[in-house]
């Protein structure tokens, strides 16, 4: 059986992210119109989405400097790195895996969403001032929730390295079911709807309103400018569900040998983990109702209170 | 040590100089001398990082120089950013000065001085002289360089706060120095361990309200705002970026150092620095000045630097060697980030002010494009402060935040919620300081322009000054990039302190930073600087391999309307929603400490009402102490 | 030697007639000249006691040189003074030539306290300077003027009367162990010290502290001192508060001394911890909401006199050193600091500190050494009263009465925390729009310079002859000689 | 036991009490030509103490002049001097007294009992000349001025209750310390006439202000 080089292993992880999360986000879109009972758009509707502006002339707002040119780039930049920080395919560290741990990769997300928003500001529309207005009020509250599910973790594994959360968690079944555990999964959870725009913090199919916050941020992008956002989006999508279910709640699947074979079904097993995770979140986005705006601090500090709760559990001893 | 002498008469002929040459022959001279002087700091303070200390001078006279690892590291910093402000001030004098801007020349010398003196006094009468000296120079500075129009109330908060402060200190030392039978600084901070726990926690009070006065530590941060915005931002980037380190140099050698501290006090501390860091950037959040913004935002980094060397307090009464290490290094790191940073940041707003006359973000706006030097200044400072990759800001914070993850390695209980706590707080301040750089950047120089006169803004011509910005640019990502050989480096200074060395930093293929921790985390600037920078080109040849008609410009969407540049968010309307979730409120601002101030006044009305102009309430006083005095004698005859 | 210390009191005496008869231009001139020589005489004695060759002793000496510092800043000072503030009661010319020969007349009298080993004679010569004080407090002629003179001549005969029961009871703490007829020298008591009277003794350095204290502005002593410091001409303020405040705090050192010697130093230090501590609280607060610059700075003389004796009161080498230091410190930054408030009321045409405002901006020398007098009263490094206050402070920590020693801390900051802000209103901002800026009066800054210098310089190094006085003086204020 | 008294010794004991008596006649006179005569009175009763001193220490003749000096600048000069001062004020006008006589006599009454109770216990009256009234009459005389001072918001009345009390001292002296040197003595009755010229001086300019030598004008300066 042949065996991938980690280097190869490792530009497996970044495509799979490139060319999968496209499809990622076109499925659970289908699955959310199938749970309503539309037919909805074809899975591959994103991929062409994408190519389509790829191909667009792009139109740059008068009042805006270098910045708002360079920050798609930067952004989607971030995102591919965080790719190469986490177990997406192995349960083995690859090249440059070292370069940040969980924390880090939190801040090359930081990153992107600064890259973002001063695009948004640098475009001197103010509809995507909204927007970028609301994201940053949005990324103060998840901020501290995440470092608090990161403490968790850390309390529990003694590690803050993505591989070795994993490759902990793996061996020891009752730390997945720890109370303090299952908590800051939870949190965890509740932080991914955030900030993959998800009801009940926003309605990502929905046209143009002035309750947006993510989307708004893009009024005035077009073209291939336009098509890297929307890549992007799916991109974090992508990262965050794999973090959450190969780093936090389900660490099988993996392949630990780097095989041609293992590492395929690697692919195809986390893809799978991420449809269930994904009939989750459409069955959410279809049952709840979008949250008014400031009472989005109710939701998030809801899953700051069950992060805390997991440090609790951990440091008085249930958990 | 021969260098060193020749910092301080740098130092002190550019003070000299500054005040004798006549208009922008003095302010030049001043710069020039501050310039060699800072080179001078520099190279004695790297060339005693890791070397035995140095003492000089005469134990009698009280004037005792001690240079050891410690005082080396501070001073570099202090070193490196009056190099960046004498290159700046070389170039013309800026609208926020006084005159000529040769008494700013001669005040940043003089700061420059008293901020190098307080590392280097090895006796604590001497200390105290600098300490107080320091005090009386930002007074200077405030009160009487700038242009504000509110330089009267900036400069007497600031002098005010100071001094109480500094009366706490001085307190404190003394009662120390009767404890050690002397004054040099080693044994003052030994003879702590000779006294009572009680003793030792109200000492070590009055030492942390007396260094946290210098930067900003809650409640004593009112006078920062108000200092930075009055005096010119040339001096205030020197003020903010490297005399603020005297406050953390006090807090290492005096607190830090010192024997058996109380756990209530190591609790204090972290506590006190996470709430004031929190409160700090929430503030800093609702400014609409881009000083007082930049002031508020110090506050925050003193109280995350505060926290982390609170770790260190703990680690150190749980007796975990290497943690205290980690504590002091992640403060250093943040140290060295924030001086960077904000020394950049102001010499930055110094250049913005100069071209708009103003520094209010809500009338600014359209520089990205005019003014591209000073634009990167500023981004570069922002993602700094917002610890974003791979600036040396991103490095400090994530150590920050690596040393209190250790709270399971404490096995204690207290400490584990205080760390957790403590840790979310201050990634919450994370989060916030995100919202208030992207503020300052994007609503204040980035859209289109908000006032006639940023539209007229054009960046600098001066050389000098497009340098140091360029230098201070290159340094805070240069540090982020080297933050390990940088931490390599600062080991033996970390462990002058801590008794153990910390930083591993691995040298492979790429260089990282690993905590003491085996196996914990790590993190690479260079390596995240790299993947990202190559990620990123991949995408931009993607974009250029598809587009084929080149991006064109176009008026902004504005549904039909004209566009108007003032329908712009402004930067309040920007943080708005930030500070309605936050709840952010100058709670603890100049009219909390007005009311206290009038509390104090009613009390010395009843005291005033004694000299009441009557002759006979006169005669009065003296004649019933006589009789008190006579009618005692026989108790008090054997006092 | 003797001929050095003649001439320093004969110039003022024989100034004092002169001026009264010669034009003033030339009586200006006489009187700056007159104070240079006296204060270069002091110097040279004090220069010699300290290398132990001089007829005084270092008590003297020390006490001496505020003498030196303020008398000859202040004729320099009176140049300017005398041409631009003529506005007595009695004609520009005559208001002047009074001034002169009282400002002489004033100088000379405070230059014999110190050197008088008399007791009695002490007590003649202050009551000498209460009565020429008195008449150039009111020689302005103003309703306040007036109102000053006549609270100051009379609590301050009052409590020179008290003085004198203490002299007087001194006296006969004396009698049977001295010879009869006496005269009581202090050399004479210390001499005899163990078998004076113990009682006696006690008795009559209360009554001294409570009589000379009066002069020497202890609280509760001290209510005539803002009023003559406020209404007299500017001048004189800074003898009032350089000079006169030490002159009868050294009497009170005297007794002191030989209370310490004679019935231990139980009662005297506790005793001046009393008027220590009230006169530096009563100062403090009060300098938190003064509207009049110079009775904002007698207020600081107030509370600086409290430092002093408390610095006395804590007994330790260091702090007695730093105390008489002290004084020396603060005749210099005290003339400064009035002669920057005369220069600027003079300029904006009040005394008002709320009408005073960008003082730096409008004189570019007088108010900025204004600024550092400010500075330096309110305590700051580099200059000599901070070295001074820390000594002080330092000594009370070490004597153990550390509780003491945070309660003057605390007071001192209240203190600061007033001076500055009156020193921060007038000095800082911009002036009135039509204020004309500059200035060009060469006698005037020249006296501030030398006033500054002195300030800064016992800030930044104290000579070694210095240290010698203050060491010796303070060994004979602990009763040891 | 009662303590013998020598003649001199009753002698200066009862001009003493007349001393004070006189001065606690202050505070019932209401016009200043009064207070006047009351101090020359005063002055004739110290020369004669001074004088009785002189004789008892073996005619010591510095105490002697010191009394006949007394006399003439005292008791006859000054007097005429303040009389040539009031005469520009109408001498009808009558002093005024923060409380009634009464009161004030009490609250004297109290002074003169602290004053003696405090001096009692001071043990000091070795060489002394009045060994238990020297003190307890010099203090309640320096007292009992003040008290005058503190009554009688009146420049003129002030400065003749300091002059009252400046007399208590000289009895003090004289009696206390009989050997003090004559020139101090002489220096003292100097400085007594220096200091009234200058008193003088400001009444004079308070009278020409205000036509009255009342001092509720001054009080401008507070605070």
């Amino acid at each position: 059986m042949a065996t991938l080089s980690p280097i190869l292993v490792q530009a497996a992880q970044v495509l799979c992210l490139l060319l999968l999360s496209p499809l990622l986000t076109g499925c659970i879109a289908r699955l959310e119109a199938i749970i309503q009972g539309r037919y909805g758009p074809s899975i591959f509707q994103v991929y062409r989405d994408i190519l389509k502006l790829f191909r667009k002339q792009a139109i740059i707002p008068e009042p805006s400097s270098w910045i708002f040119r360079a920050a798609p780039f930067v952004a989607c930049g971030c995102y591919a790195t965080v790719a190469t920080l986490i177990p997406v395919l192995t349960t083995y560290p690859l090249p440059g895996a070292t370069y940040g741990d969980i924390l880090g990769g939190a801040f090359v997300l930081a990153l992107a969403g600064f890259a973002t928003a001063l695009a948004a500001l640098d475009s001197g529309s103010q509809y995507a001032h909204i927007g970028s207005s609301r994201a940053v009020m949005v990324g103060v509250l998840v901020e501290p929730t995440l470092i608090f599910v990161f403490f968790s973790v850390a309390f529990i594994t003694g590690t803050d390295l993505p591989y070795a959360l994993n490759a902990a968690l793996r061996h020891s079944a009752a730390d997945v079911l720890r109370p303090a555990h299952v908590l800051a999964a939870a949190a965890f959870f509740m932080m991914l709807l955030v900030d993959t725009g998800r009801i009940p913090i926003e309605s990502s199919s929905a046209t143009i309103e002035f309750g947006m916050i993510d989307d708004a941020r893009l009024f005035e992008h077009s073209g291939p400018w336009m098509a890297l956002y929307k890549w992007g989006g799916s991109m974090k999508q992508f990262l965050l569900y794999t973090v959450f279910l190969n780093v936090l709640l389900l660490p099988m699947g993996l392949s630990s040998s780097g095989s041609v074979a293992s590492v395929a079904f690697a692919i195809v097993s986390l893809f799978a983990k991420m449809l269930a995770l994904g009939v989750v979140v459409a069955a959410i986005e279809t049952t709840f109702a979008k949250l008014r705006l400031y009472k989005i601090t109710e939701f998030i500090g809801t899953g700051l209170l069950v992060a805390l709760i997991a440090i609790f559990a951990y440091v008085v001893g249930v958990g | 040590m021969i260098v060193l002498i020749a910092a301080f008469a740098c130092y002190l002929v550019g003070t000299a100089a500054a005040i004798v040459l006549p208009g922008r022959a003095g302010r030049t001279a001043g710069f020039v001398f501050l310039g060699f002087g800072a080179l001078a700091t520099c190279d004695a303070s790297i060339r005693q990082l890791g070397a035995t200390p140095l003492a000089f001078g005469d134990a009698n006279l009280h004037t005792v120089l001690y240079f050891d690892g410690t005082a080396a590291f501070f001073a570099g910093t202090i070193g490196v950013v009056a190099a960046l402000v004498a290159i700046f001030g070389l170039g013309p004098a800026t609208k926020d000065e006084r005159g000529t801007g040769r008494t700013t020349s001669a005040t940043a010398n003089a700061i420059a001085f008293a901020s190098l003196l307080c590392c280097c006094a090895g006796d604590v009468l001497f200390f105290v002289f600098a300490w107080e000296l320091l005090a009386l120079v930002f007074f200077w500075a405030i009160a009487y360089c700038g242009t504000d129009s509110d330089s009267a109330t900036a400069a007497y908060l600031t002098i005010g706060i100071t001094h109480v402060a500094g009366a706490c200190l001085i307190g404190a030392l003394l009662f120390l120095a009767n404890a050690a039978h002397g004054f040099g600084v080693g044994p003052v901070v030994a003879s702590g361990a000779t006294l009572d726990a009680a003793v030792r926690g109200v000492l070590l009070l009055l030492l942390l309200i007396g260094f946290g006065a210098k930067f900003g530590l809650l409640p004593l941060q009112v006078w920062m705002p108000y200092g930075y915005r009055a005096a010119p931002s040339l001096v205030a980037a020197l003020m903010a970026g490297g005399a603020l380190n005297v406050g953390f140099y006090g807090v290492v050698r005096f607190i830090v150092g010192f024997p058996d501290p109380p756990v209530w006090f190591a609790v204090l501390a972290i506590v006190l620095g996470a709430l004031s860091a929190f409160l700090g950037i929430s503030w800093a959040v609702i400014q609409r000045d881009m000083r007082r913004l930049a002031a508020y935002s110090s506050v925050e980094n003193g109280g995350v630097i505060l926290a982390a060397l609170g770790v260190a307090v703990a680690a150190k009464i749980l007796h975990l060697d290497v943690l205290v290490g980690l504590g002091i290094a992640a403060a250093y790191a943040q140290i060295l980030a924030h001086a960077l940073a904000k020394s950049t940041l102001f010499l930055a707003i110094s250049s913005i002010s100069s071209a708009c006359s103003t520094a209010s973000i809500d009338r600014l706006g359209g520089l990205g494009r005019v003014m591209p030097v000073t634009t990167i200044a500023v981004l570069l400072c922002a993602m700094s402060l917002a610890a974003l990759p791979p600036t040396a800001g991103f490095v400090a914070e994530w150590l920050v935040l690596e040393s209190f993850m250790q709270a399971f390695r404490t096995g204690n209980v207290t400490f584990e919620v205080i760390f957790a706590v403590a840790g979310a707080l201050i990634g919450i301040t994370a989060g916030v300081a995100v919202v208030a750089v992207t503020k300052l950047l994007g609503a204040g120089l980035l859209g289109a322009p908000r006032s006639p006169q940023a539209a007229q803004a054009r960046e600098t011509r001066s050389p000098w000054r497009l340098t140091a910005l360029a230098a201070g640019s290159s340094a805070i990502v240069g540090a982020g990039i080297f933050s390990s050989p940088i931490l390599d480096r600062l080991g033996p200074a970390v462990a002058s302190i801590a008794r153990t060395g910390v930083m591993r930093a691995i040298v492979g293929t790429v260089p990282l930073v690993q905590p003491a921790f085996s196996g914990f985390s790590s993190i690479s600037a260079p390596g995240l600087a790299a993947v990202i920078a190559g990620f990123t080109a991949l995408f931009w040849v993607l974009s250029r391999l598809f587009a084929r008609p080149p991006a064109a410009r176009a008026a902004v969407w504005t549904s039909g309307e004209r566009y108007r540049a003032w329908t712009q968010y402004s930067g309040t309307g920007y943080a708005h929603p930030t500070q309605v979730i936050l709840n952010a409120k100058e709670r603890i601002g100049l009219p909390f400490y007005r009311r206290m101030f009038a509390a104090i006044l009613r009390i010395s009305d009843l005291i005033r009402a004694t000299q009441s102009g009557v002759i006979a309430a006169y005669l009065t006083y003296i004649l019933v102490f006589t009789i008190l005095l006579l009618a005692l004698y026989p108790s008090i005859r054997h006092w | 030697m003797n001929a050095i210390i003649a001439t320093a009191i004969a110039v003022p005496l024989v100034l004092a007639f002169v001026t009264l008869l010669v034009p003033s231009r030339i009586g200006r001139v006489c009187t700056a000249a007159g104070g240079l020589v006296t204060a270069g005489c002091i110097l040279a004695a004090v220069v010699r006691t300290a290398a132990g060759a001089g007829p005084l002793d270092a008590l003297s000496a020390v006490f001496l040189l505020p003498v030196a510092i303020v008398y000859g800043t202040v004729g320099l000072y009176g140049t300017w003074y005398v041409r631009v503030e003529a506005i007595g009661v009695d004609g520009d010319e005559a208001y002047r030539r009074e001034f002169l020969a009282l400002t002489n007349a004033f100088a000379c009298a405070e230059t014999v306290v110190p050197l008088l080993t008399n007791l009695a004679g002490m007590w003649v010569a202050l009551e000498v300077t209460t009565i020429v004080a008195a008449l150039l407090v009111r020689l302005q002629g103003t309703e306040n003027a007036l109102e000053a003179a006549w609270k100051y001549i009379l609590i301050a005969s009052c409590g020179l009367a008290i003085g004198l029961l203490g002299v007087v009871v001194m006296y006969a703490a004396g009698t049977g162990v001295l010879p009869a007829h006496y005269a009581p020298s202090w050399t004479a008591y210390m001499s005899v010290a163990g078998k004076l009277n113990q009682d006696a003794v006690r008795l009559a350095f209360m009554l001294a502290l409570i009589g000379f204290g009066t002069k020497a502005g202890l609280a509760p002593m001290h209510t005539w001192l803002p009023d003559a410091h406020g209404a007299g001409p500017t001048p004189t303020s800074a003898m009032l508060s350089g000079v006169l405040l030490s002159d009868a705090l050294y009497v009170i050192v005297r007794f002191a001394a030989i209370a310490n010697a004679a019935a231990g130093s139980g009662l005297t230090l506790h005793l001046f911890f009393v008027v220590g501590l009230l006169s530096l609280f009563v100062g403090a607060f009060f300098l938190l909401q003064q509207r009049d610059l110079k009775r904002m700075l007698a207020y600081s003389s107030i509370e600086h006199m409290g430092l002093i004796a408390c610095g006395l009161a804590f007994g330790a080498r260091l702090a007695v050193t730093g105390a008489l230091l002290h004084v020396i410190n603060h005749a210099a930054t005290k003339a400064l600091a009035f002669f920057g408030a005369g220069r600027l009321a003079a300029r904006f045409d009040t005394r008002e500190i709320s009408k005073i405002s960008g003082g730096v901006a409008v004189l570019p020398a007088s108010g900025t050494l204004f600024a550092f007098a400010g500075l330096a009263l309110a305590g700051l490094p580099p200059f000599g009263l901070f070295r001074s206050e820390l000594m002080v402070l330092s000594g009370g920590f070490d004597s153990g009465r550390w509780v003491v020693a945070a309660v003057v801390l605390g007071l001192l900051v209240t203190a600061f925390a007033g001076l500055m802000r009156w020193t921060t209103r007038v000095t800082v901002g911009s002036p009135p729009a039509d204020m004309p800026c500059g200035e060009r009066d060469v006698g005037a800054i020249a006296s501030m310079f030398l006033a500054f210098a002195v300030v800064l310089g016992l800030g930044l190094f104290v000579p070694p002859p210095l240290r010698v006085l203050l060491t010796n003086a303070a060994a004979i204020f602990a009763g040891r000689q | 036991m009662l303590h013998q008294l020598t003649v001199p010794e009753a002698f200066a004991g009862t001009i003493a009490m007349l001393l004070l008596l006189v001065q606690l006649s202050l505070f019932r006179s209401m016009v200043i030509a009064e207070f006047i005569r009351v101090y020359a009175i005063q002055a004739w009763l110290v020369a004669a103490i001074c004088f009785g001193v002189g004789v008892t220490e073996g005619w010591a003749w510095d105490l002697l002049l010191l009394a006949v000096l007394t006399i003439v600048f005292k008791g006859t000069l000054l007097p005429r001097y303040m009389q040539g001062l009031v005469r520009n004020i109408s001498s009808r006008v009558e002093l005024p007294a923060r409380i009634n006589v009464l009161a004030s006599l009490l609250l004297a009454g109290a002074l003169i009992g602290l004053a003696v109770l405090t001096s009692i216990q001071l043990p000091l009256h070795q060489g002394a000349f009045l060994p238990q009234a020297d003190l307890a009459t010099a203090l309640s005389m320096v007292f009992v001025g003040f008290l005058v001072a503190i009554l009688r918001p009146n420049a003129l009345a002030q400065v003749i209750a300091f002059l009252t009390l400046e007399d208590g001292l000289f009895f003090g002296t004289v009696t206390l310390a009989p050997g003090l040197p004559f020139i101090i003595g002489v220096l003292l009755l100097l400085d007594a006439l220096v200091a009234v010229v200058v008193f003088g001086v400001l009444v004079r300019a308070l009278v020409e202000r205000h036509d009255a030598a009342g001092i509720a004008v001054f009080q401008r300066l507070r605070g």
